[in-house]
């Protein structure tokens, strides 16, 4: 049983993101199952409002008027919506620094969200947490915070409770690349994987963290190959494409629902904005304008609205009235916000333990 | 017949926590490292994993922020595990999870969640250790809004505070001291407290110096105590028992009457617990009323060394802490240049 | 012909000081997150890779723990690498590597190695950043023996502090303050100082209070000074700059005369650094001397908030400190309860 | 580029330590090549060293004269010798909680050694470290210490070090199977393999981490799956046998010195002893006490000498003197360290900072 790695070149290739990291590829239709043409369009909605929400709150952000740090997911809206399509009632979602698609996805309230970047008494998270800490029980979505990897086990202990529960429920932990370098997360992979906690990882890989793409932190750039070490079940699959990650997931998390354990999905998406805030260009160098020119035509919506056009499952009038209907709740939900009031002085000390009030100073 | 009366010891009684808490509380779990050895935390939690299965009593992998933050995701779903971390040189590895996460939720978030979790470190320090494995640092979590720190000093208290802990709705730091585990006292019934309700406790009177401390310096402050009343001292004790949030009343109290103040602590001196100690009172009582300058006892500033002369020297003990308090009973003559 | 003095703020005078070490000492080399990026860690380093190599100044992963003890394991080996942190809060996952390992290899190993290491974290707080993106805790690192603390709040200091860390043999914590990066100076040329050498800085003099603080609270209570002059009231002004270890011989010396002591601090208040300026004053003043009880100024017992009205009232301001110093100085008449 | 687990399956063969975790194989004389017979000759000297300064501190912490925990590396000799034949000038060690082997292998002093488990002023860390805080530079020990894991990444830096210098000098770093749990393992391999740092990883992968077994811990018991998603080259042996752990060494070494970055080395392998201390049962159970007895059979050192025997490269007297010799060294050793002083009371205070004394309290 002597071996080395020599024994294993071959198989490196499978964790090659091969031509899904290439920008130019991927801008044909999409393979649709018709069967699955009804989520598809109310996941074409989701997707609308999110990219929408995203947009005024950019534009919010660029007046100086949302003053938190905004991380916004224009352009890798799928992986939500197409994940949040197998969440049930019982299940819990954990997100990090860049989750107001997670949010929106799993059925969270505009106005909640845009309160909440105004710091608004009414947010989701009454205010006290800004655009990185999201939270909405009754949606299924327990927490995303911003300490990249922080979430990871977090997911993986409500796996755990989600197990010992024994109703079949599971914990999905949405993380970047970026995160899949934290120690964190291999701590979390392995527990997961030897206490065979149902939890669905699901890396959104958007070759970025911050200004710095993988090929400058990894040596391989899929990271499909963690979950073969941690043994934890993997697919990869087009991030931007919601039939391709309903697919992935649907297989991913019946398995996770029949005790098999965690299973990992890597989402090879793309992100439009600047790391942070609402520029397109703040980060980085020239390579990634072309790259992103490209990107833009493997748009998640577009693609998909063009793909169930052709299949005849939408017309034009009704994409029209979905960005059209989008706008209204997100002018009306901003403008609703906007009139709310900020939290109380008091909210400072009284929300830090239960029962009690915290000492000034 | 007279019974004799049946004492516990501070291990014994910290398992006897943890048996109620599983017996009577399904939401309770503990996991961490050693908990299906038979040696690995002291007899504190001895055969619990064949008396309430490995599913509620789960040992782990050496992922110290992993399973942290896994206890942590649990506490957000409805239970209220027991981390257990053999030694707090460990637990550093898991700070993001205890102070940037657990500590932080709940205010967050807006006060829409809790999370139950209840860290317990062991401070397991001497046997010529040495400076990895020796640290205790309750005046880092002492120094964090949010997270409640416990520092039990009798057996009773290690029992009782244990439950308190676990069944508060913030995460508790509890920290227990291996050398405590000699003590033996008789334990009175169970009775679930409020953490929330406990606070510093004052376990001996006197009118000449009050002696503050936690943990196993508050064993050491009670024997100076009696020692140096034995030579017409007569001391107020305070044992701290939760150092977050502090409450500082009856340790300003005692200073308005002894007027005197030495803060025992066995961790480090600058910005420690024992400075904190000294400051709250410094900033209560008026300075016309002390009779001398307060003063600490606390570790050098150094850390731990294994040789055993060192070693020796290096942790407050019963006679330094008798010795400083006479300097500063008589202190009201002290010069200061 | 006059010139125009130059000035500079003090975000470009840390990237003078990167300048000058990276220029200067062939072991100088740095690591961290960002460094890159144009934008990341402000205008503190910006363009240094292009201009030293990106084997000098090295962007890395995000990994915190592993990078800092990357950088130790070369400072090990004759190099003196600066490991960055944009935040603090980040930083926290790395706390074994300067704790447990960095700030006792010295010791541990008796003399033997030095690990010349600089840990370079930033304190980002405000903008509605919220509580994970806030945390200062400088007490927390003051509270460690073996690792130096340095905290900078004028532009020269920030420049030359730097270099004196670097060129320190020992591991040094160095945290700088975005709030202060707008002050600007005419900087001195560059002298390297040794950092062992270096300590508290009276920086304005005056009879009725002496104002101690480090960092971004050193320059409030340099503002706050000067408004309680145009109200009569003179202050001595005590910038910390090095906080471990605390040489505490300046504001004892301060205390005995003012007899008023108002400590000034961005952290939290338990077991923090203002509790030590406190205890360390009132351990080595007679107490007759005094002629007020020594108050504290620190962040409320919570965490960070987001909304801008809660953000306005949670960090100590130039107004506050007037207003307690105020107070302070009226508190002869004071009644304690 | 849709791809998933079910694709790989096949070769996570290859991470399958097969008949090297079977206690009853292995116990054949080794496969030597006689241009190897010399090292190997000195290789089993210094083994027997080991052995016997194990054994004698051994029956000092059971007489309680040594108070220090002592992680003893009885049974797991080899390793530690067959990696240190391959350290040069310049090189920089680093190991952990289980280090003794280490020290001796460079080339370290029995005297110190025993004189730092009595916590003498003589000792190699001056009486402050004890057992579990070993440095000899001048061997290239840069310093072991016991928090699992922490010297991993320390030894990337020295191998970042290292790569700056540019003499094809290298870092080895010593970990146990357990140590693959911590983070800080990932986060090092990561870094090495990305900043192509010359690191020598090494696992002793003794199937235990204090009590637990690696089946309790992990989802696999080959640990060299995570080098293989780390993209660092690994090979895995008999690290029982002093000539196969020779030739993996000596593949690795150069190609790190060749500059192709770092490499992983999984050495299989058992301890005779409890954890910590010196008994032989102390943790755990039943399944445990069988496998030692066959464990025993595949003792690195008596397999070696017969080789080496049959091989005729040694006969039976100078084996012998081996460990005769090895019995003086260790007694007159012990004894000189009994009689010298302890560490003054000064220097608890004057080793804090470089050039000034720390304050008292
Ligand atoms: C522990 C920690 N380190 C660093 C950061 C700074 N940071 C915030 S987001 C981010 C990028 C993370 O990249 P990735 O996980 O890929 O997510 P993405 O931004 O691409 O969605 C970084 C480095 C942080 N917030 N927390
Ligand atoms: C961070 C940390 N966690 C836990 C421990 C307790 N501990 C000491 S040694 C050890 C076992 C490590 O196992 P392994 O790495 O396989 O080394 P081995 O003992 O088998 O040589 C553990 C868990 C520690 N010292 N440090
Ligand atoms: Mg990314
Ligand atoms: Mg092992």
């Amino acid at each position: 049983m002597r071996a080395s790695s020599a024994d294993t070149s071959a198989e490196r290739n499978a964790f090659s993101l091969g031509n899904l990291a290439d920008a130019g590829s991927y801008h044909e239709p999409l393979l649709i199952d018709p069967l699955d043409n009804e989520a598809l369009m109310s996941g074409l909605q989701r997707m609308i409002l999110i990219r929408v929400v995203e947009e005024k709150i950019g534009d919010m952000v660029s007046q100086g008027v949302v003053k938190c740090p905004c991380h916004l997911v224009i352009g890798q809206e799928a992986p939500a919506v197409g994940v949040a399509g197998y969440v049930r009632k019982g299940d819990r979602v954990f997100g990090a620094h860049r989750s107001h698609g997670h949010f929106l996805a799993l059925g969270g309230s505009p106005h909640g969200l845009l309160a909440e970047v105004q710091g608004k008494d009414t947010g989701v998270s009454r205010g006290m947490g800004g655009s990185m800490h999201l939270i909405d029980i009754p949606n299924g979505l327990f927490g995303t915070v911003p300490i990249v990897g922080a979430t990871i086990p977090i997911a993986v202990g409500a796996g755990i409770a989600a197990k010992m529960d024994g109703n079949g429920d599971m914990a999905v932990s949405f993380f970047g690349d970026g995160a899949t370098e934290e120690g964190a997360f291999h701590e979390s992979m392995n527990l997961a994987s030897t206490m065979k906690a149902p939890v669905l990882f699901v890396c959104e890989n958007n070759f970025f963290s911050s200004h710095l793409h993988i090929n400058l932190r990894q040596p391989d750039s899929s990271v499909c190959r963690y979950a073969e070490a941690h043994r934890v079940g993997w697919a990869r699959a087009d991030g931007n494409d919601l039939a391709a990650v309903r697919t992935a997931t649907k297989e991913a998390v019946e398995a996770i629902r029949a005790g098999e354990g965690p299973r990992f999905l890597e989402l090879v998406t793309y992100r439009w904005r600047g790391h942070v805030g609402h520029r397109e260009d703040e980060d980085v160098g020239v390579k990634r304008k072309d790259d992103l020119a490209a990107w833009k035509l493997r748009d998640p919506i577009s693609r998909l609205a063009v793909s169930l056009e052709a299949n005849g499952a939408l017309d034009r009038q009704q994409l029209k009235r979905f960005w059209t209907e989008a706008h209204t709740v997100v002018e009306e939900a901003w403008a609703e916000a906007s009139h709310d009031q900020y939290p109380p002085a008091k909210a400072l000390l009284s929300r830090v333990y239960s029962g009690t009030m915290a000492r000034k100073r | 017949m007279k019974q004799t009366p049946v004492t516990t010891g501070y291990g014994a009684a910290i398992r006897d926590g943890f048996e109620y808490l599983l017996q009577n509380h399904p939401s309770v779990f503990t996991i961490g490292q050693g908990l299906w050895s038979p040696w690995y935390v002291g007899n504190s939690m001895t055969d619990l994993d064949s008396q309430f299965g490995r599913e509620r009593v789960i040992d782990t992998p050496v992922s110290e922020l992993g399973c942290t933050g896994a206890a942590l995701g649990a506490a957000l779903c409805g239970y209220r595990p027991i981390v257990i971390h053999p030694r707090v040189d460990f637990m550093l590895l898991a700070v993001d999870q205890i102070v940037t996460q657990a500590a932080k939720w709940r205010s967050m978030f807006g006060g829409q969640v809790c999370a139950p979790i209840t860290v317990r470190a062991i401070i397991n320090r001497g046997g010529e250790q040495g400076a990895q494995h020796s640290q205790s640092l309750q005046s880092w979590f002492a120094h964090i809004p949010g997270l409640r720190v416990v520092m039990p000093s009798t057996p009773t208290d290690a029992r009782d505070l244990l439950i308190a802990s676990v069944l508060s709705d913030d995460p508790v730091l509890y920290l227990d001291d291996r050398w405590l585990y000699g003590l033996e006292e008789e334990l009175p019934p169970i009775e679930e407290r409020n953490l929330a309700q406990e606070g510093p406790r004052l376990t001996r009177t006197g009118q000449d110096l009050t002696l503050v401390g936690c943990s196993y310096s508050a064993h050491l402050c009670r024997e100076a105590a009696a020692r140096l009343s034995a030579n017409g001292i007569e001391c107020d004790v305070i044992d701290i028992r939760v150092l977050n949030p502090l409450d500082s009343t009856l340790m300003i109290k005692s200073a308005k009457k002894t007027g005197r103040v030495l803060a025992v602590d066995g961790d480090w001196r600058s910005c420690g617990m024992a400075a904190e100690v000294i400051a709250s009172i410094s900033e209560a009582v008026d300075p016309r009323v002390m009779r001398a300058a307060p003063r600490r006892v606390t570790l050098p500033d150094a850390p731990a060394p294994t040789s055993s002369p060192l070693e020796r020297s290096y942790y407050p003990t019963v006679d330094y802490i008798v010795q400083r308090a006479l300097a500063l009973v008589g202190a009201q003559q002290e010069t200061f240049e």
